[in-house]
């Protein structure tokens, strides 16, 4: 599947639903699902210290692909995680790197993205990217 | 319980209380953040900016004139609201940390010198933190904290033990932004006062809840800031004795606060006006007086008395809900709640109340030294304003219930 | 002369212009000290109490969001007006004169030493000589003027000569508050940086009257007031280089301006906001943005072409009044008229002119140095908006006509 | 006269004239008929100085009564202080700190004493007030 498609399933899941504490229940449940992260990355320099919560990123290269793992002290964020790394995890640098992000927005979560959020959200996303451009250029 | 005090009617003068939030009906716990507006101070706002908006002082014209005894109206609004001796003693600023920063300033410039020291508590707002963190770094003086109890509470004695010749003023919070808790301001500043130490009380959290007489506490400063109680952004006081600006040299230089300019020399305004460079706020000065105004007509006795209800029936309810974790252990709370809802991140916890349509913060609440003494992290805080209701408290207690559940 | 610009269907957006004055249709024309506002910068502040008000940044909850949004966007907006390279070097402030007091002492800590000098003009107002002062004296540095001509002209080979290696900064007017003039920004800045010297424009008396690029012109720093650009009270734009604000040392401390804070070490926030200690004015930045707006529909050089020709009819209206004694020989003034008439004191004409429902600011304008190297003592002025019309000119010229003769 | 009686002649020459210019007129007349201070009173030790305007005072004491002579650079102050003049000029001490000064208000120009008017008046009230208790004490 492609990265758009990806992006159209989640849109489909979420907009199924109704209710706004249903939408977070699912997104509740998705940060619970996710795999906790080695310890040996929840270190400073995978972290990304948001104002309320924090996220630590690692991420591999493998045969042309980059791999991601994250983690969040706050099960909201680590719902949003799981989202993207649906989205990104397995992609080459440049699928990410041209990538439209457009499924946060849909499903109504735009809110996580706004200048308000200090929640590290945005600073994971730029890193993301960040670490598709360097494993291109390595 | 609202005998005295008709809650439904004053919440009419709240326009924004009938708003929807995700289809929930607003329900707005974020007070000691930032309170929301009376009809009539917004009223009073596009009245001066429609009828009398012109440049205060000096000028010729009648607008201006209008403007002007608006503006130094207000002055005596507010000089009647805390009760201080004298209109020039309130300096009108942007606002609590504003009025802290020029009070380091100033003060620090007249009466500090290296080697001194400043006094703070463990439990201040950034805002009264790290204006005397510059002011010790460019002074090299010595910032010295008063620490608290496990329950949040001052640690008195260690207080008394802190004062000395070396320590040039104390500063210090007059009810806790985080715990809520009232600091014992009358033996402190009497303490303080016995050994020539002036005080500086930083009332950003007290004006709203209860009444304040400066006088009586003998502040030598006192701040607050317009926005937390009921009036506009942008506005804040700071109220000094008349000894202290008379000796304090100005903070900011510019259009107002002179005198005389020359290249060679320049002299100063009177004051206040010494401390109030360049035009002031005048607009959001009127739209302050007519805040306190408003209250003034509600009573503060009623209010601090209803609140208090408010806050007690708060924590009954609360202490109900499976998982709620209150912090500090604190006699008398003033309209603030903080709390954890066990295993469930605060970020979360407010998350999930915003899509319940209830408003509270959530985090450190500029106050990182107080949570880390505490060893709590992140916490959500509940605060009230006489405009809440105790439905919605037990709204809040239903959907603290609520997300406890999801989490779990 | 209105072609392409529809002054009646303007003046219908300002309210306060309908206004009587001791019977009198109000004529305002004292915008240099401050400006009207239209209908939409107020109902914007009416809709931001009523529908999101919210203490901004790092908040859960919508209201917040919202109002963080509004506030932010104005900085986009800000941006936009003046075409600055980036939103994180648009800094809110309280006004001109806090903007320059916040370069004053930041930029005086970071690049100043003893022995350096601040370079500055003749024709500033108090609020860019007293701050200088201030630095000046902390820091035992020297204050240097660049002269003018008899006419009221900067004397460009004057400025040549001072420029030099002890020079730190230089502090400049765009358009002089008493006589109009404009200033040749462009060489002049290009001078300064060949020394590598940066500039500070003050931009209070220029945004409402001219279209202002600071790329284009290439300042390091430029200042100006909500309130003379049809926008509120209270709020204040410091635009400056990111290197600049990068190297730069905080001005206040307080919430909003720290990463994290202890008692033994405190971090600061990223640009802008290390710069913005306390809760910002949201509301006044949002009704900002909604000034701004207005007027970039109107269209910025609509709004000069339109000024230029009202003021080019002014001079030649009020050039036959008898007694009219204009200050300055300027070739080109914008929407600022200073003037005595002759043998009449400026208190007694503006007071006089107020009876006739016109209002004029009088006296030294906040420029004392500049009437005193004119040698002229207070005068009269009279300063336009877009708003004003060629029949209060005339309104204006019949007064001075009446005024000169009550005295004679 | 007593000085209310002066106070209320005032008033009513005042009140018979509708026009503000009109007023001001009047005011403007009295202004220039204000004799001229003598130049040896124009030295700082009698000057008050307005942020618009300038008035000197001088006072003296002759037979338990005190005589004020003043002026002003403004002829609109100067028509003031010939009003002022009027009520308070070859008073006893007493008689001037007891008055109750309304005749301001009354003609309409308490925009005189408002905060906005720096022209000195007010605290030119004050210093007649000074002189006063000055020589009441002497
Ligand atoms: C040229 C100039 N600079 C600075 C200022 C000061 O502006 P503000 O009083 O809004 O701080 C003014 C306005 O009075 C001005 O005209
Ligand atoms: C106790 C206390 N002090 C100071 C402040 C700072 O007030 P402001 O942001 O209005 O300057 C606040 C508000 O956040 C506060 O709660």
């Amino acid at each position: 599947m492609s990265i758009n498609e990806i992006q159209d399933n989640i849109i489909q899941s979420f907009d199924e639903i109704e209710d706004w504490m249903d939408k977070y229940q699912l997104l509740i449940d998705m940060g619970n699902s996710l795999s906790p992260l080695d310890e040996q990355y929840k270190k400073p320099q995978y972290l990304i210290e948001g104002c309320q919560s924090r996220v630590w990123i690692s991420a591999s290269y493998k045969e042309g692909k980059v791999f991601f793992e994250a983690e969040s002290d706050t099960v909201i964020v680590k719902g949003l995680v799981y989202l993207l790394l649906k989205v990104f995890s397995g992609r080459t640098p440049d699928e990410i790197l041209k990538a439209d992000l457009y499924f946060i927005e849909r499903i109504g979560l735009r809110e996580h993205l706004s200048p308000n959020r200090a929640n590290g959200f945005t600073a994971m996303l730029k890193q993301i990217r960040n670490y598709a451009l360097a494993f291109k250029l390595s | 319980m609202e005998s005295n005090f008709d809650v439904a009617s004053i919440r009419k003068q709240f326009p924004i209380l009938e708003q929807k939030v995700y289809g929930q009906p607003l329900v707005y716990l974020d007070n000691a953040a930032t309170t929301q507006k009376p009809r009539c101070v917004v009223k009073r706002i596009e009245e001066a900016y429609f009828s009398h908006n012109a440049n205060v002082h000096r000028a010729v014209h009648l607008l201006s004139q209008q403007a002007t005894e608006a503006h130094e109206g207000a002055r005596v609004v507010v000089q009647g609201f805390i009760n201080a001796a004298e209109s020039d003693e309130i300096v009108f600023t942007r606002g609590t940390t504003e009025s802290i920063n020029l009070v380091a300033f100033s003060f620090g410039e007249a009466f500090c010198r290296e080697g001194d020291e400043i006094l703070i508590s463990s439990m201040e707002h950034h805002s009264n933190i790290v204006p005397w963190q510059l002011l010790c770094e460019r002074k090299k003086m010595v910032l010295k904290v008063i620490p608290i109890n496990d329950d949040g509470c001052l640690l008195l004695d260690e207080y008394a033990k802190l004062l000395g010749p070396k320590v040039k003023l104390l500063a210090i919070t007059q009810i806790s932004n985080v715990l809520g808790v009232e600091n014992a301001l009358g033996p402190i500043i009497e303490l303080a006062h016995k050994q020539g130490i002036p005080v500086l009380v930083d009332g950003a959290q007290a004006v709203a809840h209860r009444p304040v007489d400066v006088q009586a506490l003998d502040a030598d400063f006192y701040t607050f800031s317009s926005h937390k109680i009921f009036g506009p952004t942008g506005v804040g006081v700071l109220y000094a004795k008349r000894f202290f600006l008379e000796k304090m040299p100005p903070y900011q230089g510019g259009g107002e606060m002179i005198d005389q300019v020359h290249f060679e020399k320049t002299t100063y305004n009177q004051i206040p006006f010494k401390f109030e460079a360049g035009t002031p706020d005048f607009i959001g000065t009127a739209a302050l007086a007519e805040a306190l105004r408003f209250i003034q007509k509600i009573g503060m006795d009623n209010i601090h008395a209803y609140e208090r209800q408010l806050t007690d029936y708060a924590l009954k309810e609360l202490g109900k809900v499976e998982g709620f974790q209150l912090l500090g252990n604190i006699p008398d709370r003033h309209a603030i709640i903080p709390f954890q809802l066990k295993g469930i991140h605060a970020y979360d916890v407010g998350m999930m109340l915003d899509k319940l349509g209830i408003a509270v913060r959530t985090g450190h609440h500029c106050a990182q030294p107080l949570l880390e003494r505490l060893g709590t992290g992140p916490c959500v805080r509940a605060s009230f304003a006489f405009y809440n209701t105790t439905e919605e408290v037990y709204r809040l207690a239903a959907a603290l219930r609520r997300i406890y559940k999801m989490f779990n």
